[in-house]
């Protein structure tokens, strides 16, 4: 049955320029569903560029990204092929939640508007409805404690928490990660691998960039290693941490330790 | 020519306040049509323009002219910015006490103009009109006497503006009923516009002008008396005149 | 110094008595103040969205009315609002409305430089997250962007405030009877400058008062901060 | 609309015959706001280092005479020191060099609160390492920040420039005859507002040439970022 | 004859106060000279307060600081009760040199100025000889090819090798770092541990706050365990971290892990 189904994500020959600078050259990759992935690489590798292109929050040159088999985007020179109804298009990318680094909390909401403000403006769920769904997933990441403090009274863990209870209120069906623990204190880092790792337990597609190797090692089914925009190597966590073949991996990870 | 170079030697000597042959004349040089600028925006002509080049000249010195604010000459005066102001400057008790005033060089009266059609006629028939004045002029002193001691009139319809150039465009455009201003300067403005405006009214007292010194610089007074009795004995005051004030214009002062 | 001093107590009852004369021209002052800023904070919002407009016409368009009402003296505003529209057939009749069009248009004009900056300075983050949650480049302003906004649009509008309130000592070059004028025909009538002591202090409380409730209301904005 | 585009092609002769008179007045315009602000901004230094100086006293001073000059209009400073200092015995003889101490003053307080800005958006941790390495603060202030300042510094600075340029319409109140001193004689002399057109045209020109110039500097002094 | 010597640094019940909030609680320590201590600790434990207090960027409340056995602070209610001359005190604050966090380069100076701006006009030393000494710092820390670069052209890992070089530039006799690589990207880390372990071993006394617990068991003489502004337990890396008593010191390493 699962392996019927069309990838959740894949993209084809995905480039991307900056003016001049060739940041991400032919990505090729898939996601099924229920899978969690792990993009790896060193700073500048073009991680963070791959990962907003599939939520379009950078457009790319060329290349095609297929959600759920459908083709969002196929472009060449800039120019978008596919002409998708704005309302389909919008669906597809609803699909995506997004995780960032910097959390970007709304300052001027609480912790319970933060995870409402979406759901009831963009969906149109009734505010009570959307209320009791906020709590249920501020509950889940540990905060109902919090539910009526702005997130300048919070700590970058529990921030981080919110985000992902705010990107999971909309329902996504696969959650985009970006180095979602690099802005945490040390001690601040388990809090947040811990509600990400129930999520991948719960069945969660998951698309994580992440420095935390040992993270990588456990929980994903998948781990990519980017180099120069490019996509150096793929393997099981065993086969790039235990068995690393490209050169600038093996460097790659002995850095890390 | 040779003439002139002791005669301005002379003067040098005579009054200390005359330097290198030049009478420096302050004025505010936005009062047509005794300073202004012709409308090339660098030409000065005017009345009083045209008299103290004639008094320089026959005083043998060069006539320079020195733009001043209104409200200020007699500070400027005072400071020893320039040697005598010939601004259209009324003779009152005021200024004869802090300053020299000469004897009036011509004569003048405060004057109401006003649009025909609107029946206006004296000070009298101004309640409840706005009227326009130059800001620190007798128009304006006139006006703020009448108002503080006749509760009819309101303060605040005076409308003081910085140059009388605007309170005729306000009557023009009809935002003001009434400019009082002095009379020269009304038949100027009106000139051509005879069929729409009027001078509806002239003050009883006559305010002539008169040229304003520093205190102590009588010397300089004497010789400026002289040279003006002068220029109306041999008709170069009427030819100025005549060609500011229009031919039936009577302005000749008592001298 | 001891001379001014000296003339200000033997002066004394003079100066009680301009006061309550220039209070009254300070309410003129006030109210084209205002009058103003209101009108002018509605005309720049719509400026300030123009000009980030990806509309190019719309973009140009309000970028010159900014540049040229940032790029040309008030006072020359002022006057070509009030003599020179007459010229075109235009006579605005009421001193006070061609005073406020001038300010209102000039302010406008400054407060949506004001915006703009407000917006952009909110972190791109803010954009993107809203972004990644569905919504529109409108809601994700009007939710997101805009109510971050306020808090720092406070001191720049309470400055253009304070700015229009000294600079409204130019409308008594069109014979508008503000604090600025009033003084002057003090001066003049009294043939002393006496009076600018009274009329710099009210300035002073003006400019005072409202600098204090700036900070208030800025303090009262950042509860989130 | 129409009649005036009519007015103007009618009078383009005359209107040509303006600029350069317009120009040479432009000349005062441009000449009073360089000496104003360049003093301006000597002062201003020390009244910043003043009003953030632990020297309470000093600190006061410099916050009121700030506050002073901020919180007045420009258009009063300029009469105090035109008509009211002569009767406190200092008379000032050239009615440019009045012009250039009320403006001098007025942009002073201005650039001080700029550059007090401009010092504190330095990094805090640039002082604690100058400190760390041994530096006093006289030392570190000029080593360290003020250097970085300065960039910070362009972009305030010169839109005080273009604000003084602008209000240098001032003067004409006080008969010290610049571009719009000049420009409203030749209204009086034509009785036309025509003469407008070509003055906002070069009030337009400078701020624009002074806007590109100053983008220009800016970019020059970011080498290092 | 070590141990004839004065410590480098001893501190007697420093205490430190923001307002009513105690940040340091009678913190007494001493950094023998060549001893290599880190202080470890939760954020906001006060590891950083205490190492701005030694070099006065704060001003402790109470209690005494000794720079190689001469007297610096001995404060009361903020009061220090030394009077030592200007230069006197200069001189022994010279003896410390510091490194932040985030690295606090000159960006308006060239790396080799960056270096030599305060050897020059602190030290009064000539330039071509703080040149000179500047280019030996800057190849010690691998640099030698960035001399003439600004700073914001270096990645971060670059910029704290060339901070480290700058406070060694003053010569001091013990190096503060107050966590000199949580900053930076995880592949960048490696290279200024690196320097910092040379720098151990040329036998520098070294005083540092850091959350990298494998630099401190290889490096470190003795940690320090700070909790809530108090030294909650001191040890040889063994003890603290194979052997940790304090139960918040146990919970402190499970979260870092
Ligand atoms: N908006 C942009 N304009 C120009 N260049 C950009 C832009 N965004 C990213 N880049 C460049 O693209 C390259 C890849 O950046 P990206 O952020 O995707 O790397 P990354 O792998 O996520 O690195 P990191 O681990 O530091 O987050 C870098 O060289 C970066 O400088
Ligand atoms: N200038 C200050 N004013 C008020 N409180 C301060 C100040 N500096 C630090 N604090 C407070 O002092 C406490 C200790 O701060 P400190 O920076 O020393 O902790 P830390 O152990 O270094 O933490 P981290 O690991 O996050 O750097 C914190 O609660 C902090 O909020
Ligand atoms: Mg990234
Ligand atoms: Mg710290």
């Amino acid at each position: 049955m699962e392996n019927t189904k069309a990838p959740m994500i894949q993209t084809v020959n995905v480039c991307k320029n900056f003016g001049s600078l060739e940041v991400l050259k032919n990505v090729s990759l898939t996601v099924e569903q229920g899978e969690v992935v792990c993009i790896i690489g060193p700073s500048g590798s073009g991680k963070s560029t791959y990962l907003r292109s599939l939520n379009h929050l950078e457009k790319i040159t060329s290349g095609k990204i297929y959600i759920e088999g459908t083709l969002l985007d196929d472009r060449e020179h800039g120019v978008n092929k596919v002409k998708l109804p704005k309302e389909e298009k919008n669906q597809l990318l609803l699909k995506m939640g997004m995780v960032f680094q910097r959390f970007h909390l709304f300052p001027h909401k609480t912790v319970l508007d933060n995870v409402t403000i979406a759901p009831i403006n963009v969906k149109k769920i009734p505010k009570s409805q959307a209320e009791q769904i906020a709590r249920d997933l501020i509950k889940r990441v540990g905060l109902s404690e919090k539910v009526d403090v702005y997130p300048s009274k919070l700590s970058g863990g529990q921030q981080q928490r919110v985000a992902i209870a705010r990107a999971l209120a909309m329902q996504p069906e696969i959650m985009l990660f970006d180095e979602p623990t690099s802005a945490l204190d040390p001690e601040l880092v388990g809090e947040v691998l811990a509600v990400m790792k129930q999520l991948a337990k719960d069945g969660m597609t998951m698309f994580v960039v992440t420095h935390e190797m040992s993270f990588a090692r456990e929980v994903a089914d998948k781990v990519v290693f980017m180099y120069e925009g490019e996509v150096a190597e793929i393997g099981t966590p065993t086969e790039i941490f235990d068995n690393p073949k490209h050169e600038k991996l093996k460097q790659f990870l002995n850095k890390i330790d | 020519s040779s003439d002139k170079n002791s005669d301005t030697s002379k003067s040098d000597s005579d009054i200390s306040t005359i330097k290198n042959g030049v009478l420096k004349i302050g004025m505010e040089h936005s009062y047509p049509p005794l300073e202004y600028l012709d409308e090339d925006g660098t030409t000065l002509i005017g009345f009083d323009v045209e008299l103290g080049k004639a008094i320089a000249d026959k005083l043998g010195l060069e006539a320079e002219f020195i733009n001043n604010a209104f409200d200020t000459i007699g500070e400027a005066l005072n400071r020893d910015e320039f040697d005598v102001a010939i601004s259209a400057i009324s003779i009152t008790d005021a200024r004869k006490e802090s300053h020299i005033m000469s004897k009036a060089y011509i004569e003048n009266k405060i004057s109401l103009v006003t649009a025909k059609d609107k029946g206006i006629n004296s000070p009298d028939d101004l309640k409840g009109k706005k009227v326009a004045v130059q800001r620190g002029t007798t128009a304006d002193i006139y006006m703020t006497e009448l108002a503080e001691k006749n509760s009819e009139y309101k303060d605040s319809d005076i409308a003081r503006y910085d140059s009388v150039m605007n309170c005729f465009e306000e009557i023009k455009n009809g935002r003001a009923d009434a400019v009082m201003v002095d009379i020269v300067v009304a038949n100027y403005y009106i000139g051509e516009d005879k069929d729409s405006f009027t001078i509806s009214w002239q003050s009883e007292e006559p305010e002539p002008f008169g040229f304003q010194l520093k205190k102590g610089n009588e010397a300089l007074l004497e010789k400026l008396e002289k040279v003006v009795d002068e220029l109306y004995a041999d008709g170069t005051v009427e030819t100025i005149a005549k060609k500011y004030f229009g031919e039936d214009a009577e302005i000749a002062a008592e001298r | 110094m001891s001379e001014f001093w000296q003339a200000i107590s033997v002066n004394f009852d003079k100066i009680v008595n301009w006061i309550p004369v220039l209070l009254k021209s300070t309410g003129t002052t006030l109210l084209l103040t205002l009058c103003s800023v209101s009108a002018g904070l509605v005309v720049s919002v719509f400026l300030a969205l123009g000009k980030m407009s990806k509309l190019k016409i719309l973009s140009k368009l309000c970028s010159a009315y900014i540049f040229f009402f940032r790029g040309t003296p008030l006072l020359m505003q002022l006057f070509v609002v009030y003599y020179g529209l007459p010229y075109m057939g235009i006579t605005i009749d009421s001193k006070f409305f061609a005073a406020f069009l001038a300010y209102a248009m000039n302010s406008s004009a400054y407060l949506a430089e004001i915006i703009r900056a407000a917006i952009q300075s909110i972190d791109k983050g803010q954009l993107e997250a809203a972004k990644s949650l569905g919504m529109s480049y409108p809601m994700a302003m009007r939710l997101i962007i805009i109510p971050q906004s306020i808090r720092r649009l406070i001191p720049p509008i309470g400055n253009e405030f304070i700015m229009i309130v000294k600079d409204t000592a130019l409308v008594s070059s069109i014979a508008l009877v503000e604090l600025s004028g009033k003084t002057k025909d003090i001066m003049i009538a009294s043939s002393s400058p006496l009076v600018f002591v009274p009329a710099l202090a009210i300035y002073l409380l003006i400019t005072g008062v409202f600098t204090f409730i700036l900070n208030r209301l800025e303090k009262r904005f950042s509860v989130y901060e």
